[in-house]
């Protein structure tokens, strides 16, 4: 046996013996590839999905034909990994920016000065307007596939929910550069909710933290888009999923 | 006490009455303890037990039970409830199927899909017949076997892919399209035209025909919001294939053009004083799509 | 039959006509108390745990001697409940609240002109101390029941994080307020990071954003403590809350 | 093909063997599908099968298969793994118990416990009996049954008191108790002491005694961190009762005390300079503390 088969065979040792011992089978559930003897097999294949917190939204079985990629354009995915994808690079610009007055120079400093900056920014623009169209398209592939029909009705009202924050999201964000465009483009938005019968006037008010759009919009903008629209479209987030897996997985073929 | 459904004990007295040879009514009152029990005097036929019912999640039918004071020598009683909880409301139908060519004890038959951590401890016969019930299911099980595949990976790869090529196509769209910055905020100086982020224009387009009040408000909470939000409510046809409900399709597909074609108006079509423009001669006055042609 | 008992019983069929409707039944899931003809049976009492979202993260049946209030102490879901508690008045009090000079004015102005807001703000400080209490006691309960021991090994490891994860969240909220009894404390906090061996200078300055707590470690503390660490949290806690049930539960009695 | 474990074969083959009186490396042979299989000249005779084996979670045994080429009547196959998937792990263990006085035909016993759609379908007979396992079961069942109870209500209502007692204490203390907000953070002046939030004052206590190396990082990092999560890796004693863990009790008792007696030394009994104050005498120099006898 040659120097190198040897070692090769105490690598293996040394992997199986940690791979099987105490550490990684208390880390890892019965099924994942990292624990000692995996094989694929039809039960490993079920632990895979069973015994991971993320991928335990998904069945252990999904019917075969939303398998096929042409069903669902994998719209309803796209859709939550924006969102994750928005959130990250969400957080990351936080870091700064400053919703007062600074915020204009704030994100010149962003574009010029701070290392990839430009780059998040433009990942966080874009990819709010793809977010909101890709919900949209999600939204008309469940309506050609007539999907929203019993026992799924509840979870469409949820979807439309979903949309309309997507779109607050999207809309509060808009604010936050602080500029021409941002200001002008949440004042139309703003005036429109003016026109509400009965309680217009007092919507608008609540809507700008005043009469216009000021620093004071700029703050109450950038905390409902910061951290109140996505606390509350992540509960509607976790139910809509969940209501996929009760109402039977994804709806039949046609 | 488990409470047995009437059509139940009604079938389970039938049969009783024909194997003693009394009547429905006595057999009934025996089994619900309001009358001494008959002696019986032969050895009961023992029916060939088919199938058990199958009870679907959607509408569970109450477990099979005969459960009486009378003697007997078995029952079957699929202990399910605990089970169905488990599975989250997938009843493992149990089937036996047995044909014993002559009962001299009568074959004892039982199934039991006992709960997670409970295993099934000896089987201790504790009743006797009373007497079996000619199995017809009570529900038919109509579904069919659907094809399922595993998740993982006929699911999770494409998934996977599908992620990868849009972080792909994010970044390379972030990297070649500068999001636009104009001057800073200036309340005093109103663009001319003052346009809506792009999912708002067809919304704003609206406006510029109509009041306010029905263009701005009216239009997008009753059809945008509450028509939307019913539509599963309103469409009561059950089909889903396209060629049987046209009028749906036809309703939706009439919207997004609608909406599509009211956004890119918005969007490209209108200029200074939200008069018409062509993008081709007076340019675009859309801002942003102003900022996206300076190329990084 | 008088008029009175009449319109009892219309309002009763027009109540179960309601409760039985495609509505109720669609939004409402087998054996919610909400759809008509709900009884207390053992079929129900289990839909009830597992067609809801929030409570599915209980199991359907649990052991009896982990319902006594004395095993427990309900530490565990009052650790939860605080949080839920500080996110929900936290977001309340970021609408007036700006991460820079302007922090103390706010903080001010929260107190003395603001409806409710010297209460609230009393209720996410003392909520916050409370649940450092509460964490570190849910975690000696675990230690003292000995509920660490396999397979709970990980989720102990998690817990610790967990308990981590807390202490951040309070020592990052702790400078928000931009008093001097903030900016000492956070000071004396941030100078023991300093005497990490090796790398401590270049903690120490990404922790405060510069040499020492100036605004922009107000603004990095803010995101940190808004944002950034409640983004983590979440994560693990969904981790530690999954795996208490596929570890089989709460720890068997002593 | 499903690999067969060897000890399952083994016993099959001896069964065999002794059925048809053949040698065992003959019946494992022809098992193995190396060698022709032995003709039957009589019938087989079918033992009584008492318990299918019930794979627990921890660690699941393979399903008891016997599928051989050779001519046979008969196997009982449960199909576990697909259940196994659906119940998270919990398998539905398939009770039969049956005993046959005699069998003319051998009485087929099918037990199926099939997917969450799949209704179980008529059992065709496709194969004949190769040899019936004697049922000794592979691995006993060891787990006592667990007395549970409902979570609704008996642990819901409990929880709901409970959040709703902490939700009235909290707005209690918040009425009653002002946080603290001092002067404007200066950082010319330093307060003297200058004291970290109250779960970091052991920590500064210690501070005081040693060097910050090992007082403010090694400290905190080893036995803070790595120790703490390393402590169920490091405590091997599988027992859960307090009276046989004295160990461990004893030291996280010892450390709580230790850290509980640090933590109240900073918080009451150090002033300026960090010298030993008494509370009484000097007063308490946390400001936090300060400010809570300023009640609203």
């Amino acid at each position: 046996m040659s120097f190198r088969d040897r070692l090769k065979e105490t690598r293996a040792k040394a992997s199986d013996g940690f791979r099987g011992g105490k550490l990684m089978s208390s880390i890892f559930r019965p099924g994942s590839p990292f624990r000692k003897g995996y094989v694929d097999s039809p039960r490993n294949r079920s632990y895979v999905v069973m015994n991971n917190v993320l991928y335990h939204l998904h069945p252990v079985k999904v019917k075969r034909h939303g398998v096929r990629l042409s069903y669902t354009l994998c719209l309803g995915g796209l859709s939550f990994f924006l969102f994750i994808v928005l959130t990250i690079t969400g957080i990351w610009l936080m870091f700064y920016f400053r919703p007062t007055e600074l915020a204009y120079v704030d994100i010149q400093n962003l574009q010029t000065t701070i290392a990839f900056g430009s780059l998040v920014r433009n990942m966080h623009r874009w990819g709010a307007h793809l977010m909101v169209l890709v919900v949209f398209l999600h939204m008309s592939r469940v309506f050609y596939h007539g999907a929203y029909k019993a026992p799924r009705e509840f979870n469409w009202v949820i979807g439309v929910i979903l949309l309309l924050l997507t779109l607050l999201l999207s809309f509060t964000g808009y604010l936050l550069p602080w500029d021409q465009l941002a200001i002008w483009a949440v004042t139309v938005g703003g005036n429109m909710a003016g026109y509400v019968p009965v309680v217009g006037a007092q919507v608008k008010f609540g809507l700008f933290a005043g009469l216009e759009a000021t620093t004071a919009t700029l703050l109450r903008f950038y905390v409902l888009h910061v951290l109140f629209f996505p606390f509350i479209i992540v509960i509607f987030m976790a139910v809509h999923f969940w209501r996929v897996r009760k109402d039977g997985g994804i709806s039949g073929p046609l | 006490m488990v409470d047995i459904p009437e059509h139940l004990l009604q079938r389970s007295a039938e049969a009783r009455a024909k194997a003693l040879g009394i009547s429905i009514e006595q057999a009934m009152a025996e089994m619900k303890g309001q009358s001494d029990p008959t002696v019986i005097s032969k050895e009961p036929e023992v029916k060939v037990i088919d199938e058990t019912p199958t009870p679907t999640a959607e509408t569970p039918a109450p477990p099979p039970e005969t459960s009486a004071p009378a003697p007997a020598a078995e029952t079957i009683t699929p202990i399910k409830e605990e089970h169905a909880a488990e599975t989250t409301e997938k009843v493992a139908a149990v089937k036996i199927d047995e044909k014993p060519a002559a009962a001299k004890p009568p074959p004892p038959a039982k199934a039991d899909a006992p709960d997670e951590v409970d295993f099934a401890p000896e089987v201790k016969v504790t009743q006797r017949l009373l007497t079996v019930v000619k199995a017809k299911p009570i529900q038919k099980p109509v579904k069919e076997p659907i094809d399922k595949v595993n998740t993982w990976p006929h699911l999770m790869l494409p998934e996977f892919v599908a992620l990868m090529a849009m972080t792909a196509f994010l970044i390379f769209l972030s990297a070649i399209l500068q999001a636009p910055l104009l001057e800073e905020a200036n309340p005093n100086v109103t663009p001319n035209p003052a346009k809506a982020p792009w999912y708002f224009l067809g919304l704003q387009e609206m406006l510029s025909y109509w009041d306010p009040q029905i263009a701005g408000v009216m239009i997008p909470t009753v059809v945008g919001l509450i028509l939307w939000m019913a539509f599963p409510y309103i469409d009561r046809n059950p089909e889903t294939h396209p060629s049987k409900r046209k009028f749906a399709i036809m309703f939706y597909t009439f919207f997004l053009a609608g909406a599509g074609t009211l956004t890119i108006i918005g969007v490209l079509f209108r200029g200074p004083g939200w008069n018409w423009v062509y993008p081709w001669i007076d340019g675009i006055w859309f801002d942003d799509l102003l900022d996206w042609i300076h190329f990084e």
